[in-house]
Parts: C-alpha cells; structure tokens; sequence
C-alpha cells in the first residue's frame, strides 16, 4: 500500500459557494447604494462609509486577538459588510467618533460576545444603530439636505419625510402637501436621510443583483413591503390627512434598504419559508405601527430587531413539512 | 373600551414590565434556559399577577381605605402574594412534577418577584378601576411570558454558539436581555403609560 | 391600631384555611431522604451512574433501588454521605481514573489514509476504521475531550488525546464513546501503565508505530508480579492495585519502544528518535 | 406538459463526458476477488473450499437467510483462497479469490449462460421466476444492492400497481445505465415483461431525466409496441432516489418510514431488469455489470462491461491508466459513492462506476460557522432542516436531532454540497443517524 489517498464522507463534489463568495455579492450589491449616497451627501458620506467599515476591521480583528483565534475570518468579508450596512444607516453629518463607535458596537456587542460569524442572534449593524440612536438621538437624527455642497451651502439641515409627517401630525394633526414630484425624488433618494435609504432605485438594483445571484428569497421582504403597503394602505383609506399614502410608506424611510438588506441577514432571519413570511410580517406589522403610533418618527430598525429575537421561536415552530409526512402531524 | 385596550397594549409592548420597567428580572434570568420551562414560569407568574391583582383590589379599597391603614399595604399586599404563591407551587407540584423540578427555587421566589408586588402597588398608584386593574393584570403577565419566552429562545440559540470564554453563562444572556430591551425601546411613545 | 390587627390576622387566617384546604388537595409523597441525598451529590449531572442528572440517581438510591456507590465524581466521602442517609454501611470504592492508553500521535503511528470531515472519532471510525493504521491507537480528534464534562481530557498539537489525573473524577463518561476503546478504566492508586493498545503481533507493531508494545515480555522478566502479557499486549496486573504493585517502575526503563509509562508525575516526552516510519 | 420532479434538489455539473461512448468489454484480470458481502442482507456463505475447479457462473458461495443471495464465479478458474480481503467499505472481509484459467467458460461447454430456457418465461408461475431470479444472485444494480428477489415480493395485503424503471441516473460522471438504454433495449424490455409478470402489475413507467434525449427517444422506440410509458423527468439530483422518482413520477409521497410498497409501487434500475432478463431467459447470473470508468485523473474514461471481483487497479489499466496523481477513489457517484484507501479493492455487484480524482478535483477547504443562509433547506428533498440537525449532531443532542426527523434524512448530499461554509452536513446527520437507531435498540 504505497498511496494515500483522502478519504471523506460523501458527497464528494461541492458547488464551489463559499461564505466569502456571499459576502462579498451582498458587498456588491451595497455598491449603488453606496455610489448614491456619495452622489447626494458628498464626501460627509464617503468618510463615513471609509471609516465605519474601517473601524469594524479594526473591532473584528482586535476581538479575533483577544480571543487567540485565527485572524483569517477577517478577510471572509462579514466585518466589511456590517461595516457598510451600518455605515448606510447613519445621517451623513454623523460625526467622526459616532461612526468609529457604531462600528466597535456592532463587531463586539453585535457579533463578538455571541461567538463570530453565524451565532450572533441580532443584526449587528441594526444593534450599533440603535443603540447610537437611543444613546446620541441629536447626532442620530441631523439630516442634512441632500446635494448640499452641489449647491455650495454647507450643511443645510432638514428633516427626513417621515420625521416632518410625524411632527406636522403631532402639531396640526394634518399632514403637509406632498407635491407630485416629491415622489421622484424620493424614487431616486433626493432627501434627507440616512446614507443608503434614501434612494429606492439604488436599493432596489441592489436588491435585484441580489436575486439573480439567489443570494436572497421573495420571502422575507416581499411580505415586508406588502405588510407595510397593505396596513398603511388601509390607514390612509380611512382618513387620508392624518396618514400618509403606501407609496410614500414605502419609498421613504429605510424600508426598503431594510427589507431586502437588513430582515433579509440570514444569520438573523428564520430558515423556513413559512418562517420567513411569518418574520416579514411581523417586520412590516411593527414597523406600521411604530411609524404610525411610536415615539420615533421611523420603526424598521426596531422591528427587524424584535423580529430578529422571535426568530428562534420561528424556526422552532415552523420547521418544513418533511417529505413523507402524509397524513402525519409535524410538530 | 380604547382605554382598556391600550393598557393591555401598553403592559405588554410599551411598559413591558421586564424589558421596560426591569422589574422581575430574577425569574427572567433564572428559568429562561429553555422555552418549556420559561412557559411554564410565565403561565405561574401570570396565574399569580392577575389573582394577586384582584384581592389586593378589593383588601385595597375595601378594608385598607375604609379602615385607613393604607400603611398596611406592603405587608398585606406580600401576604396575599405568599399565600398564592404557596398555591401554586402545590398545584404544580401535584400536577405538573417535571415542571415543578425545573422550575426549582424560582417558584417559591415568585413570592419576591417584585413584578408582581410592582404590579399590585402601581394598580392602585395609577387608581385603575377593577376592569382596568384586571387588563393591566392581564397585559402585565402577557409582557412577562412574552419577554420570558422570547429570551428563552435566544438563550436555546445561544446555547449553541461557541462564546468566548468570558462571556459564557449570566454575562452574554445579561447582553442579550439588554439588546432585547434595547429593541423593545423602539414601542416607546406609542401609548401614554 | 386594633384595625390593623384584625385585618391583618383576618387576611392571613383566610389565606391560611385556603392553604389548608389546598394542601389536602394537592398532597405530594415526597421521600425526604432523596433531597437530602440530592443536597450530598456533586451536582454535575454527568450521568456516571447511567441515571439522567443527579436527580435521578437520588431517587433511585432514596427508593432503595440501586447502590450509593455509584457516583464516581463523589468519590469515598459522597458515598458515605449517602449511606448515612439510608442507612447502610458505607462500601469502600475504590477511586478510579481513566487513562489513555496509547502514545500514539502523528508524529510516531502512521495513517492508512487522509481524513477529510468533521472532527469527530466516531465518524471517522465509520470510513475505513479511522485513519490511524494501528487498530486500537488514538484517532486524536478529540471526541473524548468535547464529552469529558470535567476539562479533564485535552488534546496535543499532535493529535493525541491526554487525560490529566487530577481533574480525572472516573465518571467513564469518555469510555464508551472511543471507537477505538483506547481509554480505560485504572485504579488510581496506580500511576504506571502501558500506554499501547494494539493486540497486533511486534512486527507488526513496529511498522505503524514508534512506540507500540511488541509483547518483547522484558517488563514481565523485570517485574514477572507486576505485569501479564496477553494477546501480544502487556499490561499492568491491576489486581494488586490497593497496594502498589511491586517492581512496576523497575521495568520503565527496560520497555524497548517506552510504552511504559509513568503518570505521576507527568511522563517526560517520548525521545524522539527518527521519523515516522512509512506506511506498511 | 409540465416536466416531472420533486421538491428540493439541485443540479451539480454533470460532467457526463463518457455519455457518447460505448460499452466496452474489459480484459479478463490475473486474480478475481469475489467477497461474500456484496447485497444488503447477510453474507453469503462459501461452498468452495481452496483448489476448487470452478466454471463461470457456478455457485461459489450459499444465501444465509431470505434476505441474501448466492454468489457466483465471474470466470473459470481455481479458486486459490477463501481468506478475507479488503472490501470497498474499507476493511478486510471475506472472500473468495479465483485465479482465472483464462478460457472463461460457462459450465459444460455452454455459450453465454448456464441454462438457456426453452419455454416461454412468461408462462411461468411467479414464483417459480421469483426463485431463478434469485439463484442467479439479482441485486438493485444502482447502488443499494438489495437483493430484487425481496423487492418482488411483496407481503400478503400490499397491492402493487406501479413498476416504476429508474433510468434516471442523476448523479454526475455516471453514464452505465445511459449506455445500457441506449444499446440494450432489449434486454431492460425483456426484463421488465418479467418484472410485470411476477408483480402483476397494470402500469409500468420508465423514468429518464431529460439530459439524455437519446435514451429517451430509443427507449420511446422500443417500448412503441407495449403498454410502458416513458417518462421524461426534469433534470435534478436526487431524482433517481427511489421515494423522490415516485413522487415526480406518480405524485404519491412514500409514507416517513415506509417503503415504496406501501404507496403501491415497485422501483428497479433499468440494470437490474437486464439482469433479470439475463437470469431468466439465458439463466445467466449476475457476474458482470457495466460501470463508468470516469474522473479527472484518469486518461481515458470508459464504460466498461466488467467481471464482479476485478481488481479497481485493473479496471484503471484498462482505462489507459492514470493522467494525474489520483488523490481521492470514489466507487458510486460523486453525491452518494464511498472513498476508497486503495485501488486493490475488487468491483462488486453494486459498483456502478469508479471516479478518481486528482486534487484539483477535491475540495479540502476547511469548515467555516454556519451563516444560516438556508440553502440546505431549500435543496434538501427530504424537507429537513439540515444545518439544524447537523447543529443538534455535533453537540450529540440526540433526542433534539430525532425531533428534526433526523431518521429521514436520505443522505443524498445536496445540502454539504450547496453549503457555503462547506460543512459537511452529511456526515454529522449520518452520524447522529447512527446514534438515534442505537438509542432505539437499547430502549
């Protein structure tokens, strides 16, 4: 017996995926969403981007050291992407220490202390941005206007759409006009907002590169945006000064950045098919009814998160129906 | 009937008692290693919350302030909890054995659930009506097994996760009831509590 | 004041009379003498007695089913504990503690082939009998140190699994689990054993490892009271074990391939003396 | 019409590069090796002893049992030892090795059988045909090696109504049951005119996965003149797993336990219903097969009719020999197959062919965290959570792995092969398979 060959359990062929490969087709798909954010806000936006990914490497690989494990995982991407999903969660003006800080929370609160990659049980970057939230809510919530410096004003300030509806609401329990062309700006991201939400288009191109590379499912943010449309779609049936239309639910706001970016994380989302509808809508139900009824002018972070935390009790009760079980009850 | 309904809403999302109010943290820790027993724990703390509710009302309102010894209340109020308590622990006991072993020392402790005091003494702070103190009963024990459950399966997860040395045990379930909390912040302001 | 006193006394009769009633009611039986023999075990649930938790094994030994003796992490002092509780005369048990009987790692056996899958003996064990070309040695990937509920059993660089004596508490957890039996059960009032367990005949020994036993019998013309030979495997004659068995050290030395070997204190390192040998 | 399948799977590359070649025959080797342990069921028991004179197609060894079959002689020759010899599953177990005397000779001076029958085999009762079929040894040729004689008889109350054919071959690389529908029609067709008369059977299906037109369209040619559909199924592994053919080819779902008679069917490979045929109308056993001789590392990939008990070493010099350093032996498919520690493994009943694979073919990438990206639960034709149980099996949480229905698990290997984190599910879920059964028979 002179040869040695490898002996292994079947199967013997793989498809070649790797967990680097995901990552860095998310990272791609992040690309426009990146590319109109600096379009819009400038370099405010690309300093913040450069700086948050980079303060999540830095915050992944001292965890890494600390727990003497091999620094190779840092290359697999992950840290890269909650550094950028972050980054397009947080207003343009966020100061510098804000972004470094937002990016150490959510390597070592969000994913570190839970083991790494694949065990965090909350979307890192979604815990970093609310805890910054609750934690600097002025720094949070400076919008600056959009093609500020194109316009050679610096740092004009304003309000995000939801944010103006909330507080017109509140003090004239009207809702201001919306103009027709308002809605073209906010399909291609003309206001004001967190980096990455405030273009639709981008989002969405993202989204569908996403798809095609079957990175993501219809599941989870289809029933997302539908719940969201069909509830706030009701709401404004009923009394159309108080509540803004669907369309503008779904347009403004990180919605849609949250629909097919964040719910869709699949270390934090149910596996299950039935699981996943079940956790889009609960998305959509607690981001209706924060928006509508909530303190905060915007719910999506908080109901990815809630969301996020019921879903091992998702995938407890909604395993698949297996193969075979005619006639039979699977608990 | 909006009213009622938003308390329920309120004590369950807004003011959960354990995310919100931090109250009934010792069980929350203590039985949320698994989802049966946090059931379990949740269904015995409801069963005593809303009971406790009701007799605290009317010793409240028809012995304590008809006699004027409201100094009275803790004492009294602890008593009630002891005895319902020390009900059902027997009943789990005689019915339900596994569940009885699992739940160990945290269901005589329910006793010194402040969750439960908290909930007696805040019924007659906020001077709820019997209806309104029985849905402000109902929505408390709801927010409780709902935080209890959800919690007990993050913990079921996190069981299987390879955490640092460090941080295993009370310290990375400590992290992951404040995130939990940390999202349940995002109910506040809906309802006025 | 008289108020107070009256309703306070008045809430509490009720409550108790409720309490009365309720516990006719719902009466358990319950055997006083489990808790307490529950309060004496060491409260690992490790499973040593073949009862699921200590709970278990506190009520089959409070119901009189089973022996006090079986709780290994308790060692003498539990078990008398425990006979005190249901009143019998305590048993003397002889502690033991589990070795690894085999120095085979990958710098001194050969492999039958390249494993490829998860770290986990048995699974290995499944593809052609493991990798390691000797029947009974160590397959090193750690089965036995992931069950081991004590941190007891750590693994070398070199992939051979090694049980530290003094975090040993013999709960045998990690005896049956081996697919290659190489841990066994010894007194611990012994601290010399072979460390081999291949029963192949020396020749063979000798081609797939450095320092298997090849039955040369020179332990056994050093120290004839304290070894037996069976089955081309020395070993050491357990039997005297209460009191240490005569000449066991003497024959360290003699051990042509130093399978011998002394735990206490922790063996120096096998001398290496030249590469693994190729593959027979 | 909407092409047939099942839920879940995937479709690996193919690399079906032997589809267009012939069968061939393969040279007569030095030493035959014919193990007892070559069907499910017990093994069988020798009835040679060392020196024996032996023709081609003689009994060499005895069934133990209903569920076992004999074994014959695949050549004429002396029989030089009965001794174990290492296995494809990877341990020395017994054998019976043949020198061959080189004239390869059935008894008596017969040409191409033992007993040609002289009747028509469609005259006789079904049991009579059920007993020759499994005197001459008839195993499932796709692999499993369940011995057909027990397939074909099913217990009091089961009413069989559906034969269903596999000729699926859905693993990559192989192409031996391909070649057999495209040369041999007839012999499958004869085969399952027996098939059909033992079962009593009304209909009778041939399932064919679309990526083999040809077979297809000369299967559709063949079976113009009886009442056989043929069915075009869409091309995706595992479709030839019995319970998943059924499903995409009758819609019933095989009961979590069950076995294909308790929907009403009876699934063969094409291979075997040429046994059969061989075994009935020639009375020639089962002592060779074809298998596809295939891999990266090999020169000239073949497929090649071969003795049971040659050599894998002699069926790699048949093929031009080696290209490239062969690093990993695969006997079966690459989804389902089993590695191999050395080419001195004799091919047996169940070989359906030999991959090898030189490194460039083999992934050695370690094994990363889960990312919970669900693919295996979206490949997995069982319907199981794959990442889950293996999550459950590798902390050895029997009991949580048993409530994830572990037990269904067919272990067809889409979900290791689909996981980006290249954890190799499988063998966990396999493991912890093993760990429930034993659970199961101490309780």
């Amino acid at each position: 017996m002179t040869e040695q060959y490898y002996l292994s359990s079947s199967p013997h062929m793989h498809s070649g995926a790797t967990t680097d490969k995901v990552m860095r087709d998310v990272i791609y798909a992040l690309l426009p969403a990146c590319l109109t954010a600096v379009w819009f806000f400038g370099l405010a936006a690309l300093t913040t981007l450069l700086l948050c990914v980079a303060s999540c490497l830095v915050a992944e690989a001292a965890c890494l050291k600390l727990q003497g494990r091999a620094q190779s995982t840092l290359a697999d991407g992950s840290a890269v992407l909650t550094g950028l999903l972050l980054a397009l969660n947080l207003p343009a003006a966020a100061p510098w220490w804000l972004t470094v800080l937002g990016g150490a929370v959510a390597i070592v609160i969000g994913k570190q202390v839970y083991g790494g990659l694949g065990y965090n049980p909350f979307n890192p970057a979604l815990v970093a941005r609310v805890v910054l939230l609750i934690s600097f809510p002025i720094q949070m919530t400076s919008w600056t206007a959009p093609l500020a410096s194109a316009s050679g004003v610096d740092a004009v300030t304003m309000a995000t759409p939801l944010g103006e509806w909330k507080t017109a609401v509140m003090l004239t329990s009207k809702l201001p006009a919306v103009q027709p062309a308002d809605y073209l700006n906010y399909l291609t991201g003309n206001m004001a907002g967190c980096l990455g939400e405030v273009s639709a288009v981008a989002v969405l191109i993202g989204a569908a590169y996403l798809f095609w590379r079957r990175i993501i499912t219809w599941h989870i943010p289809l029933t997302f945006v539908v719940t969201v449309a069909v509830l706030t779609g009701i709401f404004w049936l009923v009394d159309p000064t108080r509540y803004p239309d669907p369309l503008l639910h779904v347009l403004t706001g990180g919605l849609l950045l949250g629909a097919f970016f964040m719910a869709t994380d699949m270390v934090t989302s149910p596996v299950s098919s039935t699981g996943m509808i079940i956790f889009g809508f609960g998305c959509g139900l607690i981001t209706v009814l924060i928006r509508l009824f909530g303190g905060y002018p915007e719910g999506v972070s908080f109901a990815i998160l809630l969301m996020n935390a019921a879903t091992p009790l998702i995938d407890r009760y909604t395993p698949p129906r297996k193969f075979g079980a005619v006639g039979e009850v699977v608990r | 009937m909006t009213e009622l309904v938003l308390i329920l809403i309120s004590a369950i999302f807004v003011n959960n008692f354990v995310l919100a109010r931090f109250l009934g943290i010792c069980p929350f820790m203590g039985v949320s290693k698994k989802v049966e027993t946090a059931v379990g724990m949740g269904m015995a703390v409801a069963f005593v919350m809303t009971v406790a509710t009701v007799v605290t009302w009317f010793l409240q309102y028809f012995i304590l302030q008809p006699l004027d010894i409201e100094y009275l209340q803790t004492i009294v109020f602890i008593l009630v909890i002891a005895a319902l308590v020390q009900l059902v622990e027997m009943v789990i006991q005689k019915v339900s054995p596994v569940l009885y072993q699992s739940l160990g020392i945290f269901l005589p402790l329910i006793t010194t659930n402040c969750a439960v005091l908290g909930l007696a003494v805040l019924n007659i702070q906020k001077e709820y009506t019997f209806l309104e103190g029985i849905f402000f009963a109902i929505g408390a024990a709801a927010g409780f097994t709902l935080a209890m459950v959800l919690f007990a399966g993050l913990r079921e997860r996190i069981d299987l996760c390879p955490v640092p040395r460090s941080f295993r045990g009370t310290a990375i379930a400590m992290v992951t009831a404040g995130l939990l909390s940390l999202a349940f912040m995002g109910f506040a302001g809906m309802v006025k509590g | 004041m008289l108020e107070a006193i009256l309703s306070l006394g008045g809430v509490g009769f009720c409550a108790a009379l409720a309490l009365g009633f309720a516990a006719q009611k719902f009466a358990v039986e319950v055997d006083a003498r489990e808790a307490a023999i529950l309060e004496v075990l060491p409260g690992a649930n490790c499973g040593a007695c073949g009862f699921p938790g200590c709970g278990g094994y506190a009520r089959a030994v409070a119901s009189g089913a089973v022996a006090p003796e079986l709780c290994p992490p308790g060692g003498p002092e539990t078990v008398a504990r425990i006979a005190r509780i249901i009143g019998v005369a305590a048993i003397a048990v002889d502690p033991q503690v589990a070795v690894v009987i085999c120095q085979g790692d990958q710098q001194r056996a050969t492999e039958k082939y390249r494993y490829l899958g998860i770290s986990d003996c048995r699974a290995a064990q499944k593809l052609a009998d493991g990798p390691k070309t000797c029947p009974g040695g160590c397959l090193g990937l750690g089965t036995c140190a992931a069950i081991c509920p004590f941190g007891a059993i750590t693994m070398t660089d070199q992939h051979l699994a090694v049980i530290d004596r003094d975090k040993c508490v013999g709960c045998r957890k990690c005896v049956e689990p081996c697919p290659r039996q190489v841990i066994k059960m010894t007194p611990r009032s012994v601290s010399v054993h072979v460390l081999c367990n291949s029963h192949d005949k020396g020749a063979l020994v000798r081609r797939y490892c450095q320092v298997g036993c090849i039955a040369c019998q020179l332990c056994k013309k050093a120290a004839p009271e304290a070894y037996v030979i069976e089955d081309f495997l020395a070993r050491v004659d357990y039997r005297h074990a209460v009191k240490p068995t005569a000449g066991v050290e003497v024959a360290i030395d003699k051990c042509p391939t130093h399978c011998i070997r002394d735990d206490n204190p922790p063996p120096a390192p096998v001398p290496d003396e030249k590469p693994a040998p190729q593959a027979a | 019409m909407k092409i047939k399948r099942f839920p879940g799977g995937l479709h690996p590359p193919e690399h079906k590069s032997t589809a267009a070649r012939a069968i061939e025959p393969c040279s007569l080797p030095d030493e035959l090796v014919i193990p007892l342990a070559q069907h499910i069921g017990a093994p069988a028991e020798p009835c040679v002893v060392i020196g024996d004179t032996v023709a081609k197609g003689q009994v060499i060894a005895q069934p133990r049992g209903f569920v076992s079959v004999p074994i014959h002689a695949s050549s004429s020759g002396v029989v030089t030892a009965v001794e174990p010899r290492l296995h494809p599953m990877g341990r020395p177990l017994p054998a019976i090795v043949i020198k061959p005397d080189g004239r390869d000779a059935w008894p008596d001076g017969l040409e191409g059988g033992m007993n040609p029958l002289l009747v028509d085999p469609l005259t006789l009762p079904p049991s009579r045909l059920r007993d020759m079929v499994r005197n001459a040894g008839v195993v499932g040729l796709g692999g499993a090696t369940f011995p057909t004689h027990v397939k074909l008889s099913p217990p009091g109350g089961k009413k069989i109504n559906t034969l269903i054919l596999n000729g699926v071959e859905c693993e990559p690389y192989l192409t031996a049951d391909h070649r057999l529908m495209l040369e041999e029609p007839e012999r499958i067709l004869a085969g399952i005119d027996i098939l059909r008369r033992i079962l009593g059977v009304e209909r009778v299906c041939i399932g064919i996965e679309e990526n083999k037109p040809d077979a297809i369209a000369v299967m559709r040619d063949a079976c113009a003149q009886r009442d056989i559909e043929v069915i075009a199924l869409k091309v995706m592994y595992p479709q030839g797993a019995e319970k998943q053919l059924i499903f995409a080819v009758t819609g019933r779902q095989t009961p979590s336990g069950g076995l294909p008679m308790d929907v009403g069917v009876v699934v063969q490979n094409v291979g075997t219903a040429a046994a059969v045929a061989d075994a009935i109308i020639h009375g020639r056993p089962l002592v060779e097969r074809i298998a596809t001789i295939t891999g990266p590392a090999l020169v000239e990939p073949k497929n090649l009719r071969i003795r049971i008990g040659t050599s894998l070493r002699h069926l790699v010099a048949e093929c031009g020999g080696l290209r490239e350093e062969v690093v990993k032996v695969i006997m079966g498919g690459p989804m389902m197959g089993h590695t191999q520690l050395s080419l001195d493994v004799p091919a047996i009943r169940g070989t359906s062919g030999l991959l090898l694979l030189d490194k460039n073919a083999v992934a050695t990438r370690s094994e990363g965290p889960c990312i919970r990206c669900a693919r295996c639960v979206s490949v997995c034709p069982a319907r199981l959570l794959p990442t889950t149980i293996s999550a459950y099996a590798r902390r050895d949480m029997i009991a949580e792995a048993e409530r994830f229905n572990a037990l269904d698990c067919i272990e067809c290997g889409c979900c290791a092969y689909t996981c980006p984190a290249r954890i190799p599910l499988v063998q966990s879920i396999r493991q912890v398979k093993g760990a429930i059964l034993a659970k199961r028979r101490l309780s």
